[in-house]
């Protein structure tokens, strides 16, 4: 009796979340409408002038993604627990590691993608010089994944948790705030033309490290969870 | 409380060596050894709140133990999950059912996990256990009963060679009854495992039948 | 200003902070010992009700 | 080894083990922390640049040493337990993170109460102070999972986990943080330079860097108790530890 190789699994995972993703598209909108309102906030808080927008520009489109990603990671796992579905995926002869890497990729491409599809528009609301747009958005797609890793393992960590949402975002922050600082500085040296290439290798070295380490982490986390 | 040892000549392949489990302050149990071979069924039994399911949980590795192990072929559960669980079902009190899918879709999903099942193996488990009208209902449109013979679909259908069965008779009507008693006398007839946890007697016939009592 | 506590112009920024360190430390200790003390007592008196029953 | 770790690492044992201990590391804090900070008031000579001002280096960089210090022992306490499933282990991580965090809001407290008199602000956003205030940041994360999980063993593994997570990304924090200081700030707000240390003014800082670390021993020593007391399954030992008999 062959069980399927690990590609197979990630595959059918993949698949069946996002079949499962567009049967409620609602539910998924919700983070892509936080990171647009969060952005159009800002030229409304202060004066509109071209000048102030672009200066802040960077900084206010890289925390409203990180914000909008920690929105995201809770509905991460919830579902799955709640129904069980969780219990049988820890009980598969797949490892745990590979199906909830899986889930977050699947995850990743339904809310962390929108994002940087989007990202021109917000940028371009908010006056952010034109040549900076290719950048921040090849940053955003290094970066939002490491986004969601992190929100998964923080999620694993507290999924079974009456008051997870205040406690997620406590215990995700500090993590998360390395990819903020890479990812706005690579905005911000392109925007006043200068080489950003430096922050984007940084971001690419911390995705691989995500990519790496997390899975297992989010294993670990996950069977204490159920425990 | 450890039950005499499985009788000799069936090589035993579950073993649980002095498993002690709390819960919060209260210890559940302690020192529960037992081992299971082919053709045996356990069946646990006890008040409510004794710890019947925590201990179905710490077997199939999903609950760490205070202290004691659980080995499968001789090898530590928690050292080589792939292999226990490939050879192990488990279902329990939750059906683990997405409600946006439909029968057959949360059935293709978990056989395909185990082992290579073509759309026709799919239709013919959700027959066997009477939903043939019901393969393409969405998981919340069923009703529990139904909901509970999908997961003993599940089982049936992943060619596990221990089966570890919470309450399987819950929401069954008769028939359901009778047919769980039957499907297990025929696991246990071609040298299957189950652990069994069910208040009322069970029917099966065949194999060798084994009690522990939790207090 | 006692003499000892004279630091020039940075006297209060100076005493503050060794205040508070002071302050923070010592309430450190008594959180951990009247802690202790008060789960010390408490099994102390679970345990021997358990010893009577 | 193994033996000695096992035994050291009963429950028992190690309760007995800190209530002889206990004492003499209060003492030893007591004592190092006065003299270091006697010295460092008094007798060491104020720097030629920041005057009296920079004697409160005597407490922040003893606060802050110790806040990075006991993190790392938290988080390796952690994962001893995590790993080979030592009770005590869990314990002292839990005990630990309390005074931990205390150490990281004095470092913050006497960095920010030094950068009044040196720079007219309360906060300055220093790379070493963001770093501090990250590592605040990481410690409530630790207490607040460990609040928000009533089973005791859950909450012992599932903090485990986020310490150990913490402790990887300390060094990314770290340089992330430096990186982004060396870009943003103009070279002319020196970092918290702290001023070049000769003789006399070095034994003081030493001192009390002994003592905090005496300090960190006792009350570790003293939470720690309560927390085996807290998860001690065995009641007879229990019994015999409190004189209940």
């Amino acid at each position: 009796m062959e069980v399927p190789g690990l590609g197979q699994a990630f595959a059918l995972q993949v698949g069946r979340d996002m079949r499962l993703a567009f049967r409620h598209l609602g539910q998924l909108a919700n983070p892509l409408m936080f990171f647009i309102m969060v952005t159009t906030l800002f030229p409304l808080a202060l004066n509109p002038s071209p000048q102030l927008l672009e200066a802040i520009a960077p900084g206010v489109v890289w925390v409203a993604a990180l914000l909008a990603s920690l929105l995201a990671s809770e509905s991460l796992f919830r579902q799955d627990v709640d129904d069980g579905t969780m219990e049988q995926l820890a009980l598969s002869p797949q490892p745990l590691a590979l199906m909830l890497l899986a889930k977050t990729a699947a995850h990743w491409l339904m809310t962390g993608l929108p994002l940087v599809l989007i990202s021109p528009i917000v940028a371009y609301g908010l006056f952010l010089p034109q040549e900076a747009v290719p950048v921040t958005m090849g940053a955003l797609a290094l970066a939002t994944p490491i986004l969601s890793l992190i929100g998964g393992m923080m999620a694993a960590l507290t999924v079974g948790l009456r008051r997870g949402g205040g406690l997620l975002s406590l215990l995700i922050l500090p993590i998360a705030m390395p990819v903020l600082i890479f990812g706005a500085r690579a905005t911000d040296l392109a925007m006043t033309g200068m080489e950003s290439v430096g922050a984007i290798y940084l971001l690419a070295a911390l995705l691989l490290l995500a990519m790496s380490l997390s899975p297992f982490a989010m294993a670990a986390a996950m069977r204490i969870s159920l425990d | 409380m450890s039950t005499e040892p499985a009788e000799p000549g069936t090589e035993s392949l579950l073993e649980a060596k002095d498993l002690e489990l709390w819960r919060g302050e209260r210890r559940l149990f302690s020192q529960l050894s037992f081992s299971l071979g082919t053709g045996e069924l356990l069946h646990i039994t006890g008040v409510n709140g004794c710890g019947k399911t925590s201990l179905l949980r710490v077997l199939c590795g999903l609950t760490l133990p205070e202290t004691g192990e659980v080995s499968w072929r001789g090898q530590r559960v928690m050292r080589n999950r792939a292999d226990y669980h490939a050879e192990m079902t488990y279902v329990g009190h939750r059906e683990s059912l997405k409600g946006e899918l439909s029968a057959r879709e949360n059935l293709s999903f978990d056989l395909q996990l185990r082992h290579a099942s073509s759309p026709e193996d799919i239709d013919q488990a959700l027959d066997r256990v009477g939903l043939a009208r019901a393969r393409d209902v969405m998981a919340r449109g069923l009703s529990a009963g139904q909901k509970r013979r999908v997961s003993l679909a599940r089982a049936l259908a992943s060619r596990a060679r221990l089966w570890v069965l919470d309450e399987p008779y819950t929401n069954l009507d008769v028939p359901g009854r009778d047919f769980v008693d039957q499907v297990m006398s025929e696991h246990l007839a071609t040298n299957g495992l189950v652990l069994l946890v069910a208040h009322q007697s069970h029917g099966v016939t065949g194999g060798r039948i084994r009690q522990l009592e939790l207090a | 200003m006692p003499e000892f506590l004279e630091f020039g112009k940075h006297t209060t920024y100076v005493v503050s902070s060794f205040a508070l360190v002071m302050v923070v430390l010592a309430g450190n200790v008594v959180f951990a010992r009247r802690r202790l003390n008060a789960l010390v007592n408490r099994t102390r008196r679970r345990l021997s009700a358990e010893e009577k029953s | 080894m193994w033996k000695f770790i096992h035994k050291f690492g009963s429950p028992p044992h190690f309760y007995r083990l800190s209530v002889v201990l206990t004492p003499w590391f209060g003492w030893a804090a007591a004592i190092l922390i006065t003299a270091g900070t006697l010295g460092g008031l008094y007798l060491a000579p104020p720097d030629y640049q920041q005057g009296e001002g920079f004697r409160i280096i005597y407490v922040h960089v003893p606060s802050a040493s110790m806040s990075m210090f006991v993190y790392v022992n938290m988080a390796l306490a952690a994962a001893v337990g995590l790993i080979w499933r030592i009770k005590l282990a869990h314990a002292v991580a839990a005990a630990a993170a309390p005074i931990g965090a205390s150490f990281t809001f004095l470092a913050l407290a006497t960095g920010s109460i030094w950068a009044k008199p040196m720079w007219g602000t309360w906060w300055v956003w220093d790379a070493r102070l963001t770093s501090e205030l990250v590592l605040l940041f990481l410690y409530f994360g630790y207490m607040a999972l460990r609040a928000a999980i009533d089973d005791e063993n859950r909450a012992d593994r599932a903090s485990a986990l986020l310490a150990i997570i913490g402790l990887i990304n300390i060094p990314i924090i770290k340089y992330s943080v430096e990186w982004w200081n060396t870009l943003h700030q103009p070279a002319t707000i020196s970092k918290m330079g702290k001023p070049a240390m000769d003789g006399d003014m070095l034994t003081w800082l030493l001192l009390n860097i002994a003592g905090f670390m005496c300090f960190f021993i006792a009350v570790l020593l003293i939470s720690a108790r309560a927390e085996v007391i807290r998860r001690a399954r065995d009641q007879k030992w229990l019994k015999q530890a409190l004189g209940v008999t």
